[in-house]
């Protein structure tokens, strides 16, 4: 009865809670997004350098249960040096694989694993809510360029 | 029309059988959603938003697809749909709100004569607490609203149109869609009133294009305590908050507080779960039922009411037709509360007074009125031992 | 006990059996009221007060004797309980009458920091609005209120204390009538947030002597959408409406209103009939079974959990006994929602979060506690899984 | 079925709501009362001149059903000449007999059918409404006495 527990919480995911990568209030940040879930208390600050449209640099702080913390360090090892846009496709990726929805896997790394949390539609916002925040920053560093 | 899903229509008043009559008060429930309730309380049944459990799950999807049935019951999206406790709470929301926010001194509300006082009164409060006026709609000789002196009505002041789409006494439908029009144009929103028209009438909120609609769902088969406010996703999102408590929060200090995104700003505390789910299945019954059905069958029974009711010696009717659900009259030289009572001990459950609209009974120039008022589970030997009924009372009475 | 009357507890999680151990959260319901439920829509439903027919005059009296029962039960009148749409609703409304009524800048609201949002939400915003002060009592080391630092707030601009019976994260008893009497001394008003404290204690509004008390129907096996608001007879006759609308005016024209008398005054519209109903149906059935006896077997299955949740290592307990109905905990090295997921997987239904007590759980250190609470339906097994299931949790997460 | 209800509605009682006696304003009046009725609109306003004790003269308008303005009507004729205190036990009897209750039927004259509204509990404040302002009026006037 744990099998999709299992399937979720796999070693590199509970590596990524304890020990979460990139971790961090980047001072060189030219947008950051806070995002906080009303209904876990989970809080992810998400700090991204944009460099010529490409995410040079990125890091978060946060607290929160494993799913929100790993999503997150899992995240930033993703989108290091990916450009805004491609950014943007993971992301939009990512939240549609974790609603259970089809969508292209290529790109997301470890953090496909994480898109197993469809399994738990109560926990579902616990791994999009740091995909989420990336969105937001970059729809905001966008709008600021343009 | 499927009497037998209504048990309560089985009993009887002292030796007689019962007809319901007072459908507008509150209808009676089906068994079908009875028994939806009875299901959802025997698997489904725990509180709602902010678990990880299955059961908390699962009875929050119940509770969200009640609400994105209703929104599309009223042509609305889900984001517009705020369950209250009942119509009576959805309108003084939306006075505590968004009145408390924009009426101020001098400003004018435009207010029809035929609001029920659920409608009037919280307007009217809070037009005395912040020194606005109250500007009514009057009626015509022939009760219907009086739409030319309507429109001097509306001005620069007016900052809201508060309305009821189907009058509660009188049974017609006002012109929703051309009021709001006007009110629109002087930059005032339109509150209206579904109360009686949503059991009636096909409603398309999006098509009236009014700011707020409020409902209750006891008057459409569904429990008490359960009702609906309406309003446009622009409005909501500038709103602050009714009341305050669990589930509409964002974040928490001692000292302050942030509020949630969206419907659920407005919905604090344990909301009527039940009630909600038991409002979709109403919705669901209904529908099956078919509505064009059921609203031409309203229809059927109230124009033959109105037919015989007229050929009475002594009867007035008030308003014109065409009446949607209820109709409202009074025999000369018999007290409504006489009437009703020899009614009752007829079987016959009708309604005797002011319904909660005393401005209206008023301007129809009397203290109180008898209303029948039908629905899908009436038939035509409701409608005989009604008219047989009133004519026993002027027997009794010894009125010609 | 009784287990057989609740069928919600037969049904399964996933391939699991049920162990439901979120009855704070909102209990679940018998058959036993269920059926008065179906008995009531089959027999006498209908709108309550203003009828003259025999349906409504049958609906009014079972609505007015299920206030009178909630009266004797807690030792009021009956003109001393006003039925509300929750616990929430209840004590939103002492605020936004008595409270917008009193309450003025420089004022304070002592309020202690275990309060549950809705019942700190609205005097926190009442006070930023009107430019009061809120004073916070705060917890000892053993999280209990700390009454000497709480003696110190009291003076002569305190003008309510704010207090819940029971926390519905600690599961203390607050000592309500110490405090209560602090507060009169100094002329204030004790509002009572009794949402956890009546399913598992005996309460006696008289012996009290608080202004007001709270509670939802839906924690007590009860519909939702039904709540209770006790106030002082005296403070319920100087208090304005809450909500304006039918049933609660004694007489209205276009311009003005004036209001019924006693505790109508705070029921606008169709008050939620059937959940009322359903409070009593409720209210009937623990008496039958024994409050005592409920008490104690709830009160031995906490002792058990406490005692065997201690001996676990990593287990941190907050609070301290005698507990009821509610514990709360947190496992070293699992967030609470992930061994909530665990604990779900196993069919063990309990709730993680902050509990909408926020200012509480920062206070305890954490952001949120996993809590268990339990009623009359659970039993040994239920204790069982849950200990084992914290357990699994822990090998599951590889904490040791 | 309509037994109950001839018992109620007896002829006299029609008469009276009919033609209601002792219907005015008195103009000599030495304390009045106005009772309503907010279920039904009921309104009955009650005209008493007091003199050493006595109820010299009554008077009431009032609109209302059949049941109201007959039972305001029998109460004046009845209630004329009595001393305050006997008006008093009058209206304590009259409102218990309408309630269900055991009390004495003497010196109610024909306001006794009206008691028969028992059988029809929600028209019970219909007939004892009048009775009800009687006895506020007088508790007044005893108040200015004292
Ligand atoms: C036109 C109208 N508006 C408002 C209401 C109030 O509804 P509720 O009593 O369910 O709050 C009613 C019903 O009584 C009504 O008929
Ligand atoms: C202590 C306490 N107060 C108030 C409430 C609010 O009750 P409701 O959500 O039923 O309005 C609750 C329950 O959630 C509670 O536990």
């Amino acid at each position: 009865m744990l099998h999709d527990l299992r399937e979720l919480y796999q070693a590199v995911i509970l590596d990524h809670a304890a020990h979460p990568r990139n971790q961090g209030k980047l001072a060189t940040a030219t947008s950051d997004q806070l995002v906080h879930n009303p209904s876990c208390g989970d809080t992810i600050h998400l700090y991204l350098q944009v460099i010529q449209g490409r995410i040079a640099a990125i890091e978060f702080t946060g607290s929160g249960c494993t799913i929100s913390q790993a999503s997150a360090s899992l995240l930033t090892t993703v989108i290091k040096g990916k450009t805004m846009q491609e950014a943007l496709t993971l992301a939009d990726h990512f939240s549609a694989l974790a609603m259970g929805q089809a969508a292209p896997k290529a790109g997301l790394g470890d953090a496909v694993i994480l898109t197993q949390v469809m399994q738990f539609p109560t926990r579902i916002k616990c791994a999009t809510i740091s995909w989420w925040a990336l969105k937001q920053a970059i729809l905001t560093e966008q709008e600021e360029e343009a | 029309m499927r009497r037998s899903d209504f048990p309560e229509l089985t009993r009887r008043i002292g030796d007689q059988p019962l007809t319901y009559l007072d459908s507008a008060a509150t209808s009676l429930m089906p068994t079908p959603v009875l028994k939806v309730l009875q299901a959802f309380y025997a698997t489904n049944y725990a509180n709602v938003h902010r678990s990880v459990s299955t059961l908390g799950y699962e009875a929050t999807n119940r509770y969200e697809e009640a609400r994105q049935q209703v929104a599309r019951w009223l042509h609305a999206g889900s984001d517009e749909i705020i369950f209250t406790a009942g119509c009576t709470d959805s309108l003084n929301l939306v006075a505590a709100t968004w009145g408390r926010q924009h009426l101020h001194a001098g400003d004018e509300v435009v207010v029809s004569i035929m609001e029920h006082h659920s409608s009037l009164l919280p307007w009217q409060q809070l037009a005395l607490q912040v020194g606005a006026k109250l500007r009514f709609i009057q009626l015509t000789p022939a009760g219907t609203l009086d739409l030319e002196q309507a429109r001097t009505l509306f001005n620069a002041h007016t900052k809201v149109l508060v309305l009821t789409q189907v009058s509660n006494v009188l049974g017609c439908e006002n012109p929703v869609g051309q009021l709001a029009k006007w009110a629109h144009a002087v930059g005032a929103i339109a509150v209206i009133d579904g109360a009686q028209a949503v059991p009636h009438l096909a409603v398309n909120v999006a098509a009236l294009d009014c700011d707020f609609y409020a409902f209750s769902g006891h008057k459409l088969l569904a429990p008490t305590g359960i009702g609906v406010l309406y309003g446009k996703r622009v409005l909501l999102q500038q709103l602050p908050p009714y009341r305050y408590g669990g589930e509409m929060i964002a974040d928490v200090s001692c000292e302050t507080a942030s509020w949630a995104d969206g419907v659920q700003k407005f919905e604090a505390g344990t909301p009527n779960i039940i009630g909600a789910i038991g409002l979709a299945a109403a919705l669901t019954y209904l529908t099956k039922i078919g509505w064009q059905r059921i609203w031409q069958h309203d229809q059927v029974l109230l124009q033959d009411l109105a037919t015989r009711l007229a050929a009475i010696p002594g009867v007035t009717l008030y308003g014109s037709g065409p009446r949607y659900g209820v109709i409202s009259f009074n025999l000369a030289g018999v007290h409504p509360h006489d009437l009703a009572t020899v009614l009752d001990q007829l079987g016959v459950e009708v309604r005797a007074g002011h319904h909660c609209a005393e401005p209206l009974v008023h301007a129809l120039g009397t203290e109180s009125t008898v209303r029948a008022s039908v629905f899908l589970y009436n038939d035509q030997t409701d409608c005989d031992r009604l008219i047989s009924g009133i004519k026993t009372a002027k027997e009794f009475f010894h009125v010609t």
